[in-house]
């Protein structure tokens, strides 16, 4: 936060982003390429899933992500309605659609892995039913600050709900958690958690360090369209 | 140190990323009336909304009595009375209820006297128990009126009071003012036709 | 207070003049519900096994619809700015707004729920559940949906976008609420779960009057 | 027709203008048949039992909410006078409405809940039944929930009684378009509870416009 | 035989059950103008929309051009223009877009040039792309106006069209008013206010 209040006037995180954009992007793809080598090509296939383990080098790292987005977007709520931060509002608005993109990819590629794996793209289990509430809560914090002509009121309205969102999370999560283990779930086929081999683990934190870096990357670059987008349409207004 | 009850000072207004107006700046004295003019769109309901704080201002203070308003919107907003564009009555509920209801909201008692001496003042004894939705379009902003009467706040804001008034109720609301005045209360009013009551002139451009 | 109780009484006045509104509400609920087994055939195993999930839906779905107006209303005729400009906290308004709305939509729900739970072949015992968890959870439901209707205010299709907002919002009352009624019909911990239930209420009736004032606040601009 | 025409595509901009409206009714949908399970419970086969009644009946939910402002908007801006004074008959004005309506809603909720469908395990074949009877049925819940929706503009109490007349008679079209739909699934001949259904459409299209036009009248009295 | 476009004979209204007006007849000419005068409730908007078949009279008849404006209502609505104390614009469409899906309602063909026109008329250019959401009291008045005279109707029912607007837009509404009379039109308007065109008067009591 203490960077964003340096940054918060848009003029100066402008020149800030001018600077780190072409370095960023070049670095993500550089690291995407290397992961993408190691996931697909030197990391070996599993002995039960084979080759369909690769999906998981982009799906755990999304998950992740998609978490870490909502709790950015409770974060920038905050500074918008507390500070005041024209800055937050713009940031809110441009990171939003990058963390359900990256709840989306999480969804997608759990579907088509759970086919060959559970003989079904879905089924009721706790982890994806929350992982699915997420990805509403993250449409309705868009779909909310679409909603209005006056762009201001819609970021403000959006910034609240992804405070009291952010609140319910953790009793969204363990009610859905609850909700689950009491009826007994069609018994899923899972990875063991922490017991990863290093062959697996390796690849799977570089992509999620790569993913970062293209969350971060997206970002920024939606940030300064909504900069511009705001300018021109304040300059149409004066005119 | 403040000798006016209300200054206002340095205020500047955006509505949807235009600027309406900046560096405004009155006083008002007790018993002053300022009638707000200008033409259409130069900002006179923003005014009044942003004095009652329902817009927030990019900038400049508001003073009651050497205060800044902000400071306590709660004490603020009981010295308002207010007549906005909408009349903001329920049509299902009659007269007298939306009399008696609005003077519920503001946490004040029901007082039947005064009931009646308001709606005496616009002549609407006859209607009192009529619902809204059945009142003529003069009749209602009669009703908004006689509320405004009844709330006996100390700084009325009233956005065209005279509209869809007839002859009589335009004198009717001019008694009411004039006595509000003498009593030493405040009043800011938009208009476009005059008020027929004396006091000062805002113009805004 | 004084202040809260005559925005409370003032809404019920309003219902009050127009009963075909909570009506209307009602037999959604009844008609939501009836779709089921209709739909579904007489199995009676099928029915029992569903009965609360569908009741408890078709409760947050029937709240849900009557809420988009509680404060479009208000904020269409103006009066919603007289609110704004009461001398005492919006939140307590909020409060109230949301009160009036349970006491015409949540309570008449609860109250009847146990007769629709008949046609699907609950236990008498498990009728009696199912009207406390009700009667514990709706609050949770209206408080909720007053922040989604306080947020949509002066957007389009408000209705539509309140459910949305409100509905994952609403999702642990819905499962701990189904989830009592069907612990005590499968010799679950029924009480253990009402209490869960009134927590969640509880935690919405703390937080909720705050994000809807603030909610109101920046519609009323 | 110019007029008919003019209207439906005054509506389509309106939309237009907040493309974001459309995607709110289906996230709506899509929102509401993941509470049902949420309610009810994971298990695979009691889901699949469900599905279509579910479904269908979120389509329900999704068309009325969506359908509540079709008119009030227009009445409370005052646009519905000029609707009742435009030089062509009403009926039609009020068919372009549900009309409008139906492109909207109907049509995208129908293209969207085979997808659905995949979470409650339904087969392929019983996803392709489900998108035609949709697709079959939603302009009635159009029709008459833009009946309900008009009735309930005219303030009268009359009015709001009669709004309760109108949600039964969403009834049939819900009960043989999940009827179709659990048909084909057990076996029994889709196709003619598809005709029925496809009958009760037409019959919504040839009296509702008459009753909607009537009940637009007397509220603009 | 008919010597007057519009004949008005006997006409009686009820408002929920109510007697607002009856035996109320008048008759009006080619470029004549009738301003409705009369206390608040007196009946104004109620006769506004009886002649516009908006409210079903309880007795009388309405006759244009010798034959019964009731045997053929759609042809009788082609041709009013009417302003009611609601606008009837939709706040999110600009002022354009309103303007030219009115017209398209009325099942005209849309006009660019008569468009530009009306909205000079009323100096709505600068306004033309905003929504009407954003307008204030006074514009969003002068867009409704601009609408009717768009229209082109042979008859203007007007509902206190002076209502919210500034000097320069009520001499605008004159000049407007004037062209159309000249032009053979006939224009009904209920006022509490001088209309400022010469015309008939039709007291109400
Ligand atoms: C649409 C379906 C799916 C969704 C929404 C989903 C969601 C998630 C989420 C949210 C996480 C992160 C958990 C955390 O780190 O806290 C995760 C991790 C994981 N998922 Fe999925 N998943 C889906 C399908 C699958 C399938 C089919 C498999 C393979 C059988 C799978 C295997 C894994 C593995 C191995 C992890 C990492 C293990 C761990 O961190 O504990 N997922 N998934
Ligand atoms: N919600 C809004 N969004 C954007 N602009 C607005 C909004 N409301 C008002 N405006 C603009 O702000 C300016 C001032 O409007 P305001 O309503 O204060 O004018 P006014 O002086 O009251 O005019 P009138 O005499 O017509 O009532 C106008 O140009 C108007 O178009
Ligand atoms: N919907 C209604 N139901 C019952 N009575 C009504 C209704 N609308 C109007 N009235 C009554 O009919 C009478 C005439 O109303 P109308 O609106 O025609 O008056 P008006 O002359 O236009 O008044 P104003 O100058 O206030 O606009 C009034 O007494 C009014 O109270
Ligand atoms: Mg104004
Ligand atoms: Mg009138």
């Amino acid at each position: 936060m203490a960077d964003l209040h340096f940054l918060a006037n848009p003029a100066r995180f402008r020149r800030f982003s001018q600077r780190v954009l072409p370095s960023l992007a070049f670095a993500t793809v550089l690291m995407l390429a290397v992961g993408l080598y190691m996931a697909l090509i030197q990391s070996p296939p599993d002995y039960q899933q084979g080759d369909t383990v690769r999906i998981m080098f982009v799906h755990v790292p999304s998950a992740w992500l998609a978490m870490a987005g909502y709790a950015l977007l409770a974060g920038l709520g905050a500074s918008l309605l507390i500070w005041r931060h024209p800055l937050a509002a713009l940031m809110a608005r441009a990171s939003a659609p990058v963390g359900a993109g990256f709840c989306a990819v999480c969804l997608l590629t759990g579907a088509l892995w759970g086919r060959p794996m559970w003989g079904a793209y879905w089924v009721w289990d706790a982890r994806l039913t929350s992982m699915l509430l997420l990805f509403f809560l993250y449409l309705g914090h868009i779909a909310l600050s679409r909603a209005y002509d006056e762009p201001e009121r819609g970021d403000r309205a959006a910034a609240i709900l992804a405070l009291v969102g952010v609140i319910n999370l953790p009793i969204i999560k363990f009610s859905v958690d609850w909700w689950n283990t009491l009826h007994q779930p069609a018994s899923v086929a899972r990875l063991g958690g922490p017991s990863i081999h290093p062959s697996i683990l390796i690849p799977l934190l570089w992509m999620a360090a790569t993913l970062f870096l293209l969350f971060v990357l997206l970002v920024l670059l939606r940030t300064d369209t909504e900069i511009d987008r705001r300018r021109l349409e304040n300059a149409e207004l004066q005119a | 140190m403040a000798s006016f009850p209300l200054e206002v000072a340095d205020l500047a207004c955006r509505r949807g990323g235009r600027k309406v107006f900046e560096r405004l700046s009155f006083t008002l004295g007790s018993g002053e009336l300022l009638a707000l003019v200008g033409r259409n769109g130069s900002g006179k309901t923003t005014l009044l909304r942003a004095l009652a704080l329902l817009v927030r201002p990019e900038a400049g203070s508001i003073h009651w009595q050497g205060k800044d308003v902000r400071a306590e919107p709660e004490a603020w907003r009981g010295r308002l009375a207010w007549l906005g564009h909408l009349e903001g009555l329920k049509g299902d509920l009659t007269v007298a209820e939306n009399l008696l209801a609005a003077e519920r909201l503001r946490g004040a008692p029901p007082a039947e006297n005064r009931l009646d001496s308001a709606l005496v003042a616009f002549d609407l004894p006859p209607l009192a128990a009529r619902p809204v939705r059945t009142l003529s379009a003069g009749q209602r902003r009669r009703t908004a009126l006689a509320r405004v009467v009844l709330t006996q706040a100390p700084l009325w804001l009233l956005d065209e009071p005279l509209n869809a008034l007839d002859a009589p109720a335009q004198s009717a609301f001019r008694t009411a003012l004039k006595k509000h005045l003498a009593a030493g209360g405040l009043a800011i009013a938009a208009t476009h036709a005059d008020l027929g009551v004396p006091g000062r002139t805002l113009e805004l451009a | 207070m004084s202040g809260f109780a005559a925005l409370v009484a003032r809404d019920l006045r309003l219902v009050w003049r127009r009963p075909g509104d909570v009506a209307v509400v009602l037999a959604f609920f009844v008609v939501a519900t009836t779709l089921f087994p209709l739909g579904i055939g007489p199995e009676a195993n099928v029915l029992a096994r569903i009965a609360a999930g569908v009741l408890w839906c078709a409760a947050l779905f029937a709240a849900l619809l009557s809420l988009d107006r509680l404060f479009a209303a208000d904020f269409e005729d103006g009066t919603l700015d007289l609110l704004l400009l009461a001398p005492w906290p919006l939140e307590l308004a909020a409060l109230a707004k949301c009160c009036a709305h349970w006491i015409v939509t949540g309570l008449p729900l609860a109250l009847l729920a146990p007769f629709l739970g008949v046609a699907f072949g609950l236990e008498p015992g498990v009728l009696l559940a199912l009207a406390a968890t009700l009667l514990v959870g709706t609050p949770a439901l209206s408080l909720i949906g007053g922040l989604a209707a306080a947020l949509t205010l002066g957007a389009r299709k408000s209705g539509a976008l309140l459910a949305l907002l409100a509905l994952p919002l609403c999702v642990p009352t819905l499962i701990f609420g189904s989830g009592a009624v069907e612990a005590l019909a499968t010799g679950g911990d029924f009480g253990a779960h009402l209490a869960v239930l009134a927590a969640l209420a509880l935690v919405a009736l703390a937080t909720t009057p705050w994000a809807i004032a603030a909610a109101l606040r920046q519609a009323g601009e």
